[in-house]
């Protein structure tokens, strides 16, 4: 099992999210974060004093997939998040040796989904 | 050089057309001024007025939190600093030449000419044509709490997509080329839809189906925002956004009660039917929520409520209460159905339903005024529809077309020319980034603090 | 069915009852009206009773933010919708007949007849049984305000846990079965207590103690909320509350010097007794948080300064400014050790503590108007306990008993009417999951955005 | 001990020798009282002052908004904290005798006596040594909201670092030792300065100037925040900051306005040139910020819009509309660089510019109405520079000379006071973790809920 | 070592804080995310127009962990998070090579507790 | 590659920017999390009712480097984040197998950076 990590623009998340689904992928988790990348920020002022202003909105998410939806995984975020514009992010993919799911105790590749 | 030229010639055209053939209107025989009080300032009266002012004053932040709890996050402040322009810029206006276009000495029933500009001859006598028993600079500041609401109402159309420069350059020229006149026409002395015995006590025309019809051109021209409908959160602080709800109806107390320009029994009874209205419209809101959609909601209620006190407002001072509460239950209903049902169908994105709101709540508010105005409430008004008068109706429809028309062809005229001079909306890269960060370099909130 | 009628029968038989046993307190010999100025309206005294009209309307809001920034999160738009639809429902209630029911023509001193439904006669001439010299139309609305926000006060209690629709239902009747009564025998003409002789300026009896007894009933009617009381979260957002007090602060000017119902000295002193009030209590919780919680807190500032503007309300326009002082640091004395100690040895979950603060400080104002009333400051009103007249304390003490037995009597009787008919409290899961999304379908805040 | 003993005496005696200085600079010739209107109580004034005086209390929690939002989230609290205990204790104050040190019975035109505390004397019947119209309790609550509201500028100066405790000592210090002499010099009867021939119409030099040098000397004596400037987050919330500018706007028409102490052509113009040079400077500012930062702020507007209602202050009953316009430009001109360019130079940190806005617009507002004055407006005036009385400009500078001085040296020695006492500042790990949990073991909002 | 990500529902929180000190557990980062699961969420409705409404509230905890301690930290959160209906969440568990202790610099298995 | 993830004080953050830049290490993303750890809190009160506090604010940072830039971000973040105080937290390393730049579907170590 994997464990998918992507930063997004705020502004993609619904269309990463419509794509998951049309891959049958439907369980994410989606949490606010800040960013500092490649990608200038408008630099903030406030009474003429200048902020640096690197830290820009993203959003995070993160899919614990079976190793079959991994590439689904990957090419729904990228046709999804996609702009063409420095910003637009990074997947970072990491190995998921457990997945439990609370409500029934179920665990491993059976759990997942 | 000469397409400018050009562009501008037709554009003024444009306006003096329009404005001739509403001119033709008219009708022939002047009516007579009402007898006046002697000009002796009244402390309670002034007092009445004075704070009326004050509360007019706070409706327009209190907008500008109605509509900012609205938008979405990264678009909070553009709301807000539009507003606050709004309330800056037109002050301004006002005083110099605004006043004196809408409420000087008249020309040909179609304006005021600029002999008050600067308040030249405005100070602390009264004018006994406007308000014998208050100092006439007072009756210019209330009414310049008016001329500067009503272009903010327009601004909850194109929230979320309109640069910052082409929405002061078009607030300014609106204010300046269709509120002023319109306002003269309804209420300077020799406007022609007073004279025309056009009832509207607070601003049902002059105020909302101006500013809606405008909003609704405004949503036209602009587009829809990137997204629409499908991607655009719901209300990102709904709590500010009641508090902007709980500030306007605060405030519709000085602009309809305070509208009678003096402390007394007229200004109670606008009093009452402005309360009644939009307790009415607010809970029939709820109620058509919990049929329609199965709860009734926060925003259902504050939308009806303002509803509600929209279309009050040109009757306010002509009606009872119990027509009040038919009055605040029509404008909900048909709100409510406009919004929902009719709105969708009809595919523009007017963000906030600022001509859902104050255009058809509006509309209905003048007519309703036809319908339900009585003398026994006020004998400086008319019998309406029901008190055996239909022709009032008719008289309060034509005072709406005229404005819907005026008010949208020059809005459109307006749009068009500020939009070739530097361009109406954001470019897409700003519209997805905000307009907080990409027009004021601000952002309403901190996320890591 | 047939239990359907039964219960009903009883319901009704009890209230009857009810009302037959207090009527028995009725004094026998009917007191003479006092002399009233002629029926001329005032233009400064319109001006300021319109003006504490807007001010105690604002307060409606205000609560709801005070209450409002005090619950969590996903609770936040079931406090300020609960606030809004009182604001509408009694409003309505109120113009179509709760108006008459209070103050209209009496019957035996219980309750008024129902010939002032629909403002029938409440017109713009002054009624000189209540107010001489402003229009009738604006005292109606000055006290619609009351009626408004004194049931609001008692969702406190049950916060974060009862259904809307019973809400309603239960506000509706108790506005009517409750407040109105009360009100009539306090205020109105001809009313018991009124006869009796009690004091009560602005609403300390009618409003607060009233509103306080049913609250507590409601909070023991509807049990604790889920993880009461260890896993109830903080205030959501302090600032809101602090905004709700402060609107609260600024509109119990209006509730408070507006009853004196001129802008005359005695609304002045009824502003310096209310701020004077607001500041000691304010501060002394201040104090009393230093010394026993080792800092000061801002909920305890505005917790104490609306338990001295609590207290202060029946004592108003009777009571010197040092008196005030003495009543307001009477008031956080008592309510801080009541909610800090009293309470959770109770084990009821009273949410956001209006019987704490409201019950308490109201019981503590009428008593202490009892004290330091003198007629020094209101010729009208009567002398208490220090200038000679300890007879009055037993009178206050009788009208807090009266309303404290009806009121909560009524309160349970009216509850588990409406547990009945449609259930009073969500269910476990929709209490989860939070009143904004089950109830209403809406979000206060976005999250993602 | 005699260490104690030492410094109280040293502080004593440079208070003493500070006031005598002071007092040297006054006029021989008593000014003989003007003419005074038989002692009426007129309901519109009245009505007008009591509600303005509600104004000004609402302006405390308008302040406190404005400051909270700029601040960071882990500080809000304390902001509002402070803001909340100043308007509790100062109110107390002035009822228990700081109003008669500032306006009971002179003593050699410096501070007046004793024998007004506690009110004594102080009742429904006018004063027509300060408003002939209405009761002299009202126009002590009008002046208590003055003696509250200028300490509470102050603390923008030391925001985000204070010591609850100091903060208290300081404020309850300052307000007695400072705002109160000052209050006396320039609007007591037989006040040094009032007898000069300063103009104050609403408190610039009183309040502004007087709470601004303060400020500067606390920014000076507590020193910069930790990690100022880098580290320093921009404003937390600044919808939050605009809700208590548009307060304090509201707020403003009652400071300014009211102090006509009545409802007549005098207030109405104070009411016209306050608005209008609040629009002025607001829209002022944010066309230097689209100069010289590229786009226009919502910070920048409402601190413009604020440094316009300072500079009016002195003047609003003096000046004509076109010359609030002027003075607002210059006020927005001087501030925006000073704040812009000067203080960053200075390397002070005045965490929320209370000396950049209210000091230095101040300043100006005390000369501009030395330049702009008429008695066109105001007979009870003076005319200015540009209506041929140079002189009033060298009255004006002495004015605010005076205050700068008294102020600035008595709040220095008022701070080494405190520090002795109780310690000014937190120390570093609470200024890292932030007043609210430290100071009052609260916090703004809930982060996990 | 173990890096234990547990998304669980919001109330249950107080609980699984509990269960987890209970165990000797004390050290845990909480984060406010959202989530599409098999919950249905509840349709809002903004003047009559319904919003999809397929994210909702949940709390991530974090938690780092010997070995064998994995075993107490998956019951300690089973036992609290459970409710039994659907949204109670999963728990994923991914291997953790490194720890470092910022404020001593010791490292491994000692600086995780 | 490695995914490193620190937990901080919140008035650190700026400074463990400053320092992760400083070693050329631009890429971040920063999360607003609560930690119950050794750290006292303050234990809040409300009408003198007193809250637990155990859930104090931190600074999640999350950075996914290359092997050999590991050591440099784990000094860069111990020396911008120690204050020397309980409560200055961890730094957790994982193994990061996969890392994709969504703008040009680039992946492995160039992507990273
Ligand atoms: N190596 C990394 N570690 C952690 N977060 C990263 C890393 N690289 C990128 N990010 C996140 O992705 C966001 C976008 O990165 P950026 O460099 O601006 O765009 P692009 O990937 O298109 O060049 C950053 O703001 C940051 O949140
Ligand atoms: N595979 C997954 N990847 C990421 N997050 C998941 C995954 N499965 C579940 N979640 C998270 O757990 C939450 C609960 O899942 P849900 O399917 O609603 O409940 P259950 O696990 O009881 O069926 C989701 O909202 C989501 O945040
Ligand atoms: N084992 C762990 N798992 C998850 N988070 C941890 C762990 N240890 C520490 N943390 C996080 O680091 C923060 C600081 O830890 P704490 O024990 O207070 O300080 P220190 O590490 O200096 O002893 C905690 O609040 C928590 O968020």
């Amino acid at each position: 099992m994997k464990y998918v990590i992507a930063i997004i623009q705020p502004d993609r998340l619904d269309e990463v999210l419509d794509r998951l689904s049309a891959k049958e992928i439907h369980l994410v988790t989606v949490t606010n974060v800040v960013g500092r990348g490649r990608q200038k920020g408008i630099a903030e002022v406030y009474r003429s004093h200048t902020e640096a202003g690197s830290l820009l909105k993203k959003i995070k998410l993160e899919i614990a997939v079976n190793d079959s939806f991994l590439e689904a995984t990957i090419d729904a975020i990228l046709s999804g998040a996609r702009t063409g514009n420095v910003g637009d992010g990074k997947i970072f993919v990491l190995d998921l040796p457990q997945c439990i799911r609370i409500r029934t105790g179920e665990s491993g590749s059976e759990a997942i989904g | 050089m000469r397409r400018m030229v050009r562009r501008i010639a037709a554009v003024v055209g444009l306006l003096l057309c329009g404005a001739g053939l509403l001119y033709a209107n008219e009708p022939a025989a002047p009516v007579p001024a009402a007898e006046i009080p002697a000009p002796v300032v009244s402390t309670g009266d002034t007092a009445w007025v004075l704070l009326s002012t004050a509360m007019v004053m706070l409706m327009t932040p209190g907008l500008a939190f109605f509509y900012g709890g609205l938008v979405r996050k990264k678009n909070v402040l553009s709301i807000l600093m539009q507003c606050l322009i709004v309330l800056c810029l037109i002050s301004i206006q006002w005083v110099t030449f605004g006043y004196s276009l809408s409420f000087g000495p008249d020309i040909r029933g179609v304006i005021g000419d600029l002999s008050w500009s600067f308040l030249k001859t405005v100070g602390g006598d009264p004018n006994p044509d406007y308000a014998g028993t208050i100092p006439h600079q007072v009756f210019m500041m209330f009414q310049m709490m008016f001329a500067v609401i009503t272009p903010a109402l327009i601004l909850g159309a194109f929230a979320e997509r309109m640069k910052f420069s082409a929405f002061c350059i078009f607030m300014l020229l609106w204010a300046t080329l269709v509120y002023d006149p319109v306002a003269h026409w309804v209420w300077g002395v020799g406007g022609f839809l007073r004279r025309h015995g056009a009832l509207d006590f607070a601003g049902g025309t002059v105020v909302h189906v101006n500013a809606g019809i405008a909003a609704l051109i405004c949503a036209l021209v602009l587009g829809r925002r990137l997204g629409y409908e499908r991607n655009i959160s719901p209300p990102h602080n709904l709590p500010v956004a009641v508090l902007g709800a709980a500030l306007l109806w605060f405030g519709w107390f000085g602009f309809n009660a305070g509208s009678a320009l003096a402390a007394n029994g007229l200004a109670g009874n606008a009093f009452v039917t402005t309360h009644v209205a939009a307790a009415t419209a607010g809970l029939s809101w709820a109620v058509l929520d919990w049929i329609f959609n199965g709860r009734s909601t926060m925003l259902g209620v504050i939308t009806g409520s303002v509803a509600g006190l929209v279309a009050i407002t040109p009757g306010a001072g002509f009606v009872t209460a119990p027509a009040a509460m038919a009055i605040g239950l029509g404008s909900t209903v048909i709100c409510f159905f406009f919004v929902a049902y009719v709105k969708p169908k009809l595919g523009y994105d007017d963000s906030l339903d600022a001509f859902g709101v104050h255009g058809i709540g509006g509309i209905w508010g003048a007519i309703a005024t036809g319908i339900w105005a009585t003398k026994s409430v006020n004998s400086a008004g008319a019998d309406g529809l029901l008190y055996g008068n239909p022709a009032q109706l008719g008289i309060q429809a034509v005072a709406v077309l005229v404005t819907l028309v005026y008010s949208g062809v020059a809005s459109i005229i307006l749009l068009k020319l500020v939009d070739w001079l530097v361009g109406l909306r954001v470019n897409e890269r700003e519209e997805r980034i905000g307009l907080d960060l990409t027009q004021h370099r601000e952002s309403g909130y901190t996320i890591i603090d």
